[in-house]
C-alpha cells in the first residue's frame, strides 16, 4: 500500500499545475474568447479525451494521470475540458469501440475539438430506469438505407443545446427478453421529425427535456453496432465510468464550503460552530467523502492490477446520493427561515445557492439510478442475492 | 375520555376539505403562486364569510369562540391542499390580541379580524433560527418604532403587522397598520411561494394604544400556538404527500411490477404512515391542552413540532424520490409539498430546539 | 376531544388505587405467600379475565376501565393479574369465542384462579413467522376418538414451565390455499410423547422452548373450534390484543431510568446531561413514546365508536421494537466500557441490568412479528399498496 | 500510488485465514470462552512461532519489523474468525514500549514480547468513557503505585501490564508484571467473552526502570493506535456477519420465497456492504499513515473509527434480526458478532469522541 507518487506521475502533476497557473486566469480576468482559447490549448495538450487511444486523436493517459488530471482540474475550479460532456463520457468511447472506421472518423474529431456537442435518449416515458423496456421504434425502410424513427424519450438531460443523439430503439419487437431487439442511432438532432420539449425543474432549471421523434429519418450508416446488438453498445458505454476522483473534489471543495457557513452562522443565539449536532454532521459528511475518496482508490487500484471491477462504483454512488440531498438541506436547515430565501432575498444565505442547490439533488441522485436500484445492484451483483420481482 | 372528533368537527373538516377541493384546487393555488403578492382576495373573503377567519376568536368579539382542536381541523385540510392563503398568521395575529391586548384593543382589532376586513399577521423573532426572548431585539423608543422585522409571515397581504419589538416597558407587540405612513414591505423570494415571507421596514411613531405588553409567558405561548398550527398544516402536507405518492406506486410499473410491489418502496411508505399518524396524535394532544390543559402546551407542542419538523422534512423529499424522475418537475405537484415541508421546519422552532426543550422540561 | 376521565371512570380509578394502596406492600415487606394471596384478592375483584363476559367469570370491563386498570397497575409495578399470560391474552378468549360449554367450564375457571398456565404453539423451524405454513401434523384416530400428533414448534415462550399448549395443527396436507387445513388443539403438557427442550437465548435466558410431538394423543374434544378452522381461530385470538396502553407505562417508567441514569453519568469527563445529543435522544424517545401513548388513546377511542380497527396497532409495534432496542443500547453506549459489564462486575452499571436488555430485545422485537412483518402488513392492509413475493 | 496490497501481504492473510479457520473455528473459540482466564497457551504459543506476536516489532528486538498495514491484514481475520486471543492489547503494549521506552527497556522486554515468551497488555484510561489525558488518573508517588486500574483488556492471560498513571514527572507508563508483589486481578464479566477485561488493583513499589514518560502526543498516538487496531478486527467481524446474514438469506423461506428476495432484507445487506467497505477504506489510509504519514493520522484514525464504530454497531443487531429468532440462540454464532460489535464501539473512542476530534481537525 502505497500513497505516493511515482516520479513521472509527479511530474505530470507538476505539467497540469503549470499549465493552470499559466492558462487559467482568475474569473474576472478572463476575455471573453477565455472559453474558446481554453479548449483550444486542453486539445493541443491532448488532455480532451485523454484516456482515448491515440490513434482516434485521444491522449492515450493512463489510468493514474487521468485522476490527477480530474482531480487538478476539479481544484483549479477549471471550465470543462471539452463541451461535450455527454460525448466525452458515453458517446465517443462508445464510437471507438462499435463504430466503423467512417463513423469514428466522422464523429470522433468534433467530439475531441468541441464542435459538437451530444444527449443521451435512453430513458422513456414509461420506464424511466428500466432502460430495456424501451418503445422507441426504428424501422428500416424497403430499400434498406434509412431507420424511419417514431417514438419519444423523456430526461434527456442537454437536450436542447445538443447537436446529435445516441439513441436506443427498438427494432424487435417479439423478443423472448426485453434486452434484444434494440438499435443504436446516432441522430442529428436537426432531423426533420426531432422535437425537443424542455421540462422545467422543481429549481426552475431547464437542464432536462422530453425528445420526440415522428417519422424521422436516419441514415443506416449511423447505426452505432449491429442491428439488435443496441443494448450490448449502451452497456459497455455506461460502464466507461471511471473513479470518482473529480466528484470527491468537488465534495471536500462543498465541505469547506459548508464549513465556512457554519463558522459565519449561528444558531440559538450562539456560533453554530460550537453546536455540538452540527459539529458532528460536518464530520459525518467528511467520513463519507474520505470514504469516497480512498473506495475510488482502492477501485482504481483493482484496475490498474486489470481485476475485473464489479458493481463496486454502486458504492460510492449512494453515498454521493446521501450527500447531494444531506449537505444542501443542512445547509438550508442550519440557517433557518433565512435558508429558504432564494437568490435576491435580503437575507439570502450566500445569495440562495443553498436553498437553490437543496432543490437541484434529483438531477443527480436519480439521474444515476435511482438509489434504491443501486442497493439492488448491490444486493444482486456482488452479494449473489436474488432478483426480486417475477422478472 | 375521548381522543376522537365530534360529528361538528368532522362536518367541519369536510367542509374545508371541499371549499380547498372545489375553490382552491392546486391549479388555483399555482395562480396564486404566480401572483406578486401571493393573495387571493376572493378566496380570502369566502374563507371570512365561512367564518373561519375569527374560528377561535371569542364570541363576544365576533368570532366563533371555537378551540384550537376545531382550528387543527381546519388547518389539517387547509394544509393538505396547500393553502397560500395566511390563515395561520392572521389566526395567530388574533390570538396575540386576544391574550395581549387591552379590552378596548381586543374590541378595535378583533371583530375586524374575524370578519376579515383586516387582514392581519404576526411577526415574532429578528433572528431566522433563535426562539428566545432575546431574539426579539426591534427597538421602539418614544413609542417610535425604527428598523425591520424580517421573515415577517404573509407579509403581501395582510394589512395589520402585529410586530414584537422592545420598548422602555419591556417586551411588547406593537400593531402597525400596513397603510401607515413610514412602513414599506419588500417581499423576499423564498423556495415555499404558497408561504410567502417578507421584510416589513418601519420608521414610524405609534400611538401608546398600538402597544400591547408581551411577557416572556405570552411569547412562549403565541410561539407554541404557532407550533401547533404549523404542525396541524403539515399534517395535512404530509397526509397528501403520502396519498399521492402511494397512488403512483399503485400504478407505475418498472422492471415488470409495479413499483408498489417492492419493499424498498413500501416499507418507506410504511414508515411515512407509521410518522404521520405520530406527530398527528402528538398534535391532537397539544391543540387539546391549548384550551383544556395549558400547563401542559410547553412540552405537548414541542414534542409535537420536534417529531413533525424532521418526519415532514424526510416524507417532503422521498416523496420525490420515489416518484423518480417526474417528482421534480415543476408540472407535477408533489414538489410543492416538499418545498412546504422546508418551509415549515424552522417555523417557530425546529427540532433541535423543541427537543432541548423537551429534555429540559424532563428535568435534564 | 377530551381527556377528562368521566366521573365513573375516575371512581374505578380511585377503587384499583385504593385497592393497591392496602394490597401492594413494597416489596421487601412482602411474605412467602403474597402472590398467592394477591392472586387471589385480584380474583375475587374480578380483575383476572377483566374485559372477559361475567358469564364465563371474566369481570365484564369496559375498555377505558381496563385501560385504566393496567395503566394503574404498571404505574404502581404490581405482580401480574393471573399467572397465565398466554391463558388471559389469547387461549381464553379463544375458547370463549369458538369453545364448546365443556370446554369453557373445564378451562376458563383454572385460568382465572391462575391455577393452569398456558403456551402457544404457532411457529415451526421452517416458517417462523409464516404461521399458515405450518406442518405440524394431527391424524384423526380410527375410531374418531383422538388425534395423533406429530411435529415440531420453536420459539414457545413459557413452554418449559406451561400445563397446556394451545397447538395448531395440519390436518389436511391437500389444500388449495394453506390457511386451510389447519386444525386447532388443546394439548395437555404432561401428554406422552410430548417433549420440551428449552433454547438458550444470547442474554443466557431460557425462556424459549422448542416442543416436540412423536405419536402424541390428544382426545378430540380437545379441539378447539371445527376442523379445518384453526386458522380462524388463530387470528381471531391474536386479534385480541388490546390497546398497549400498560406497555407505555413501562416504557415512561424505563425513560424515567434512563433519565436518572443520565444525571449520574459522566461523558467526556462532563455531566452527560450537559450533552446536547445524550438530550436530544432523551427528548426523541419520549417523543416516540407520547406518539405510542396517544396513538393509542385514538384507536382506543375508535373501538369505542364501534369502528373497526385495521392494523393500526402495527404503528406502536413498529415504535416498540425501535424503543426495545435503542433506550438498552442508548444506556449501554453512555457508559463506554462500562456499559459492557454485566452483573457481578466491579464497575457494572445498575448492576448490568442494561448490558443485559440490550441482549434481549430480540424477545419482543422479532417475537411479536419482525419490523418487516409490520411494515408489509401497514402497507399492504392500510395503504392497500399490492403483496410482494409470489403469493 | 497503489490502494492495494503486496503478493506477500494476501500470503499473509491466507496464512491468517487458515489458521483461524483450522486452529480456531468458532468451535473453538467458544472452547476458549468457557475457561475462566479466556486464554490458550497453546494457540497463542502457535502464534508466537508464526512470528505474529512481533510483527510491527522492529527487527532489532526480536520482531519481523513490519508495518501496520501489514498487521492490519492479520487483525482483519483474526477479527473474522473472533479470535480471543490477545493479540491487539498485547501488539499495543509492544508498540508503547518501542516508543516510549529507553533503548534498555526495549531491549529488556521487547524480544520476550515478539518471541511470546511474555504476554503484555497496556492500560490507558481510568474513566469508561473519555479519551484525554485528564482521564488518566491512577497515580504513583515516590515511584509507588496504589490503586486500581479497570477494564484492562485481556487482563485474564497477561503477564506484564503496561500501565498509564501520573507520577511526579508527569504522565507516564509503569510496567508491573503480573507475578510482583502487590498486584491483583480480578475478571470482570461483560458481554463479550473473547475480550475479557479485568481490574488490576495495585500496591506496589517499582524500580525507576519500570516506568515510561508519556507524552500528551505518545497517548494520543497509542489510542490511535488502538483505534485503527480495532477497526481492523471490526472490518473482520462485520464481513464475517454480513456473510453469514447473506448465506441465511440465500436458503430462508418465509411466506413462499427465500427471503433474500425481498428488498427489506437485500437492501439492509447492500447498505451493511457500503458500511464495510467504506470504513475499511478509511481504515486502510490510517494504518499506512501509522508508518508513513503520522502527521495524518489523528484525522485518518478518527475518522475510521468514528464511522466503523456505529456502522458496526448497527451490522451486529440487524445481523441477528435479520436471521429471525435462530439468529439470538445461543448456539447460533451471529450473536457473538453483536456482542464484539458493542464491545469495540467504545473502545479507544466513540464516534462521539471521534466525529468532535474530526470537527475540530478540520477547523470548527
Amino acid at each position: 500500500m502505497d500513497f505516493e507518487l511515482s516520479a513521472s506521475e509527479e511530474a505530470f502533476r507538476q505539467e497540469v499545475r503549470d499549465f493552470l497557473k499559466e492558462n487559467l486566469p482568475p474569473p474576472r480576468e478572463r476575455g471573453p474568447n477565455f472559453l474558446s482559447e481554453w479548449l483550444t490549448k486542453v486539445r493541443a495538450k491532448r488532455w480532451v479525451g485523454f484516456s482515448w487511444p491515440k490513434e482516434v486523436g485521444g491522449g492515450g493517459g493512463s489510468i493514474i494521470e487521468q485522476a490527477i488530471l480530474k482531480e487538478e482540474m476539479a481544484l483549479a475550479k477549471a471550465p470543462p475540458l471539452g463541451m461535450s460532456m455527454m460525448g466525452l463520457a458515453w458517446v465517443g468511447p462508445g464510437i471507438i469501440q462499435y463504430g466503423t472506421d467512417e463513423q469514428k472518423q466522422r464523429f470522433i474529431p468534433d467530439i475531441l475539438d468541441s464542435k459538437v456537442t451530444w444527449c443521451t435518449g435512453y430513458s422513456e416515458p414509461n420506464h424511466g430506469s428500466d432502460l430495456a423496456a424501451i418503445q422507441t421504434k426504428a424501422e428500416l425502410t424497403a430499400d434498406g438505407k434509412h431507420y424511419v424513427v417514431n417514438g419519444q424519450k423523456i430526461w434527456t438531460s442537454l437536450a436542447p443545446w445538443a447537436d446529435w443523439i445516441i439513441l436506443l430503439t427498438r427494432t424487435q419487437f417479439d423478443v423472448d427478453v426485453k434486452h434484444k431487439g434494440i438499435t443504436c442511432l446516432l441522430v442529428d438532432m436537426k432531423t426533420p421529425g426531432v422535437e425537443v420539449r424542455p421540462i422545467e425543474n422543481m429549481a426552475g432549471d431547464r437542464h432536462f427535456a422530453e425528445v420526440f421523434f415522428t417519422n424521422a429519418k436516419v441514415p443506416v450508416e449511423n447505426r452505432l453496432g449491429k442491428e439488435g446488438e443496441g443494448w450490448m453498445v449502451t452497456v459497455s458505454a455506461l460502464a466507461n465510468e471511471r473513479s470518482s476522483i473529480g466528484e470527491v473534489t468537488q465534495l471536500y471543495d462543498k465541505l469547506d464550503t459548508l464549513r465556512d457557513l457554519v463558522k459565519r452562522s449561528k444558531k440559538n443565539g450562539q456560533p453554530a460552530s460550537n453546536d455540538q449536532s452540527t459539529r458532528r454532521r460536518i464530520a459525518e459528511f467528511e467520513a463519507k467523502i474520505a470514504a469516497m475518496k480512498y473506495n475510488g482508490m482502492r477501485y482504481l487500484t483493482k484496475q490498474l492490477k486489470g481485476e475485473p471491477l464489479s458493481s463496486e462504483t454502486s458504492v460510492n454512488k449512494l453515498h454521493r446520493a446521501s450527500l447531494e440531498i444531506d449537505m444542501d438541506d443542512f445547509a438550508v436547515a442550519l440557517s433557518g427561515a433565512a435558508g429558504l430565501e432564494l437568490a435576491g432575498g435580503a437575507e439570502a444565505v450566500d445569495k440562495g445557492k443553498w436553498a437553490k442547490a437543496s432543490l437541484g439533488w434529483p438531477n443527480v441522485v436519480i439521474g444515476g439510478g435511482t438509489p434504491n436500484i443501486q442497493r439492488n445492484i448491490i444486493a444482486e451483483r456482488i452479494l449473489g442475492l436474488p432478483k426480486d420481482g417475477s422478472d | 375520555m375521548n381522543f376522537g372528533f365530534t360529528e361538528e368537527q368532522e362536518l367541519l373538516r369536510d367542509q374545508v376539505r371541499k371549499f380547498m377541493q372545489g375553490a382552491c384546487p392546486l391549479s388555483t393555488v399555482r395562480k396564486i403562486m404566480a401572483t406578486d403578492d401571493g393573495g387571493s382576495r376572493a378566496l380570502w373573503q369566502q374563507m371570512a364569510e365561512l367564518g373561519w377567519l375569527g374560528l377561535v376568536v371569542p364570541e363576544a368579539y365576533g368570532g366563533l369562540g371555537l378551540k384550537w382542536v376545531d382550528l387543527t381541523v381546519v388547518l389539517e385540510e387547509t394544509g393538505r391542499g396547500l393553502s397560500p392563503l395566511p390563515l395561520v398568521s392572521h389566526t395567530l395575529a388574533a390570538v396575540a390580541l386576544a391574550r395581549c391586548g387591552t379590552e378596548a384593543q381586543k374590541k378595535a382589532w378583533l371583530p375586524a379580524l374575524a370578519s376579515g376586513s383586516t387582514t392581519a399577521t404576526l411577526a415574532l423573532y429578528d433572528e431566522p433560527n433563535w426562539i428566545h426572548p432575546d431574539a426579539v431585539t426591534l427597538t421602539a423608543k418614544n413609542r417610535r418604532l425604527v428598523g425591520s422585522k424580517p421573515f415577517v409571515a404573509d407579509a403581501g397581504v395582510a394589512d395589520l403587522f402585529v410586530i414584537a419589538c422592545r420598548t422602555e416597558a419591556g417586551l411588547s407587540l406593537a400593531l402597525v397598520p400596513r397603510d401607515a405612513t413610514g412602513v414599506a414591505v419588500a417581499l423576499q423570494p423564498i423556495m415555499d411561494r404558497t408561504k410567502r415571507m417578507g421584510t416589513v421596514t418601519l420608521d414610524v411613531v405609534l400611538a401608546p394604544d398600538q402597544f400591547m405588553a408581551l411577557a416572556d409567558d405570552d411569547l412562549a405561548y403565541l410561539t407554541d400556538c404557532g407550533a401547533v398550527a404549523v404542525t396541524a398544516e403539515l399534517v395535512g402536507a404530509a397526509e397528501a404527500t403520502l396519498a399521492m405518492t402511494t397512488a403512483y406506486a399503485k400504478q407505475r410499473v418498472q422492471f415488470g411490477n409495479l413499483i408498489g410491489k417492492y419493499q424498498g418502496v413500501k416499507h418507506r411508505l410504511a414508515e411515512m404512515f407509521v410518522d404521520i399518524e405520530s406527530f398527528k396524535s402528538l398534535l391532537y394532544y397539544a391543540a387539546w391542552t391549548v384550551d383544556d390543559a395549558p400547563h401542559e402546551l410547553p412540552r405537548a407542542a414541542s414534542l409535537a413540532k420536534a417529531y413533525a419538523s424532521d418526519a415532514a422534512a424526510r416524507i417532503g423529499i422521498d416523496g420525490v424520490q420515489l416518484h423518480g424522475a417526474i417528482g421534480f418537475t415543476a408540472e407535477y405537484d408533489v414538489q410543492l409539498y416538499l418545498k412546504r415541508t422546508k418551509w415549515a421546519r424552522p417555523a417557530y422552532g425546529d427540532s433541535d430546539h423543541h427537543y432541548e426543550r423537551v429534555a429540559a422540561l424532563g428535568g435534564l
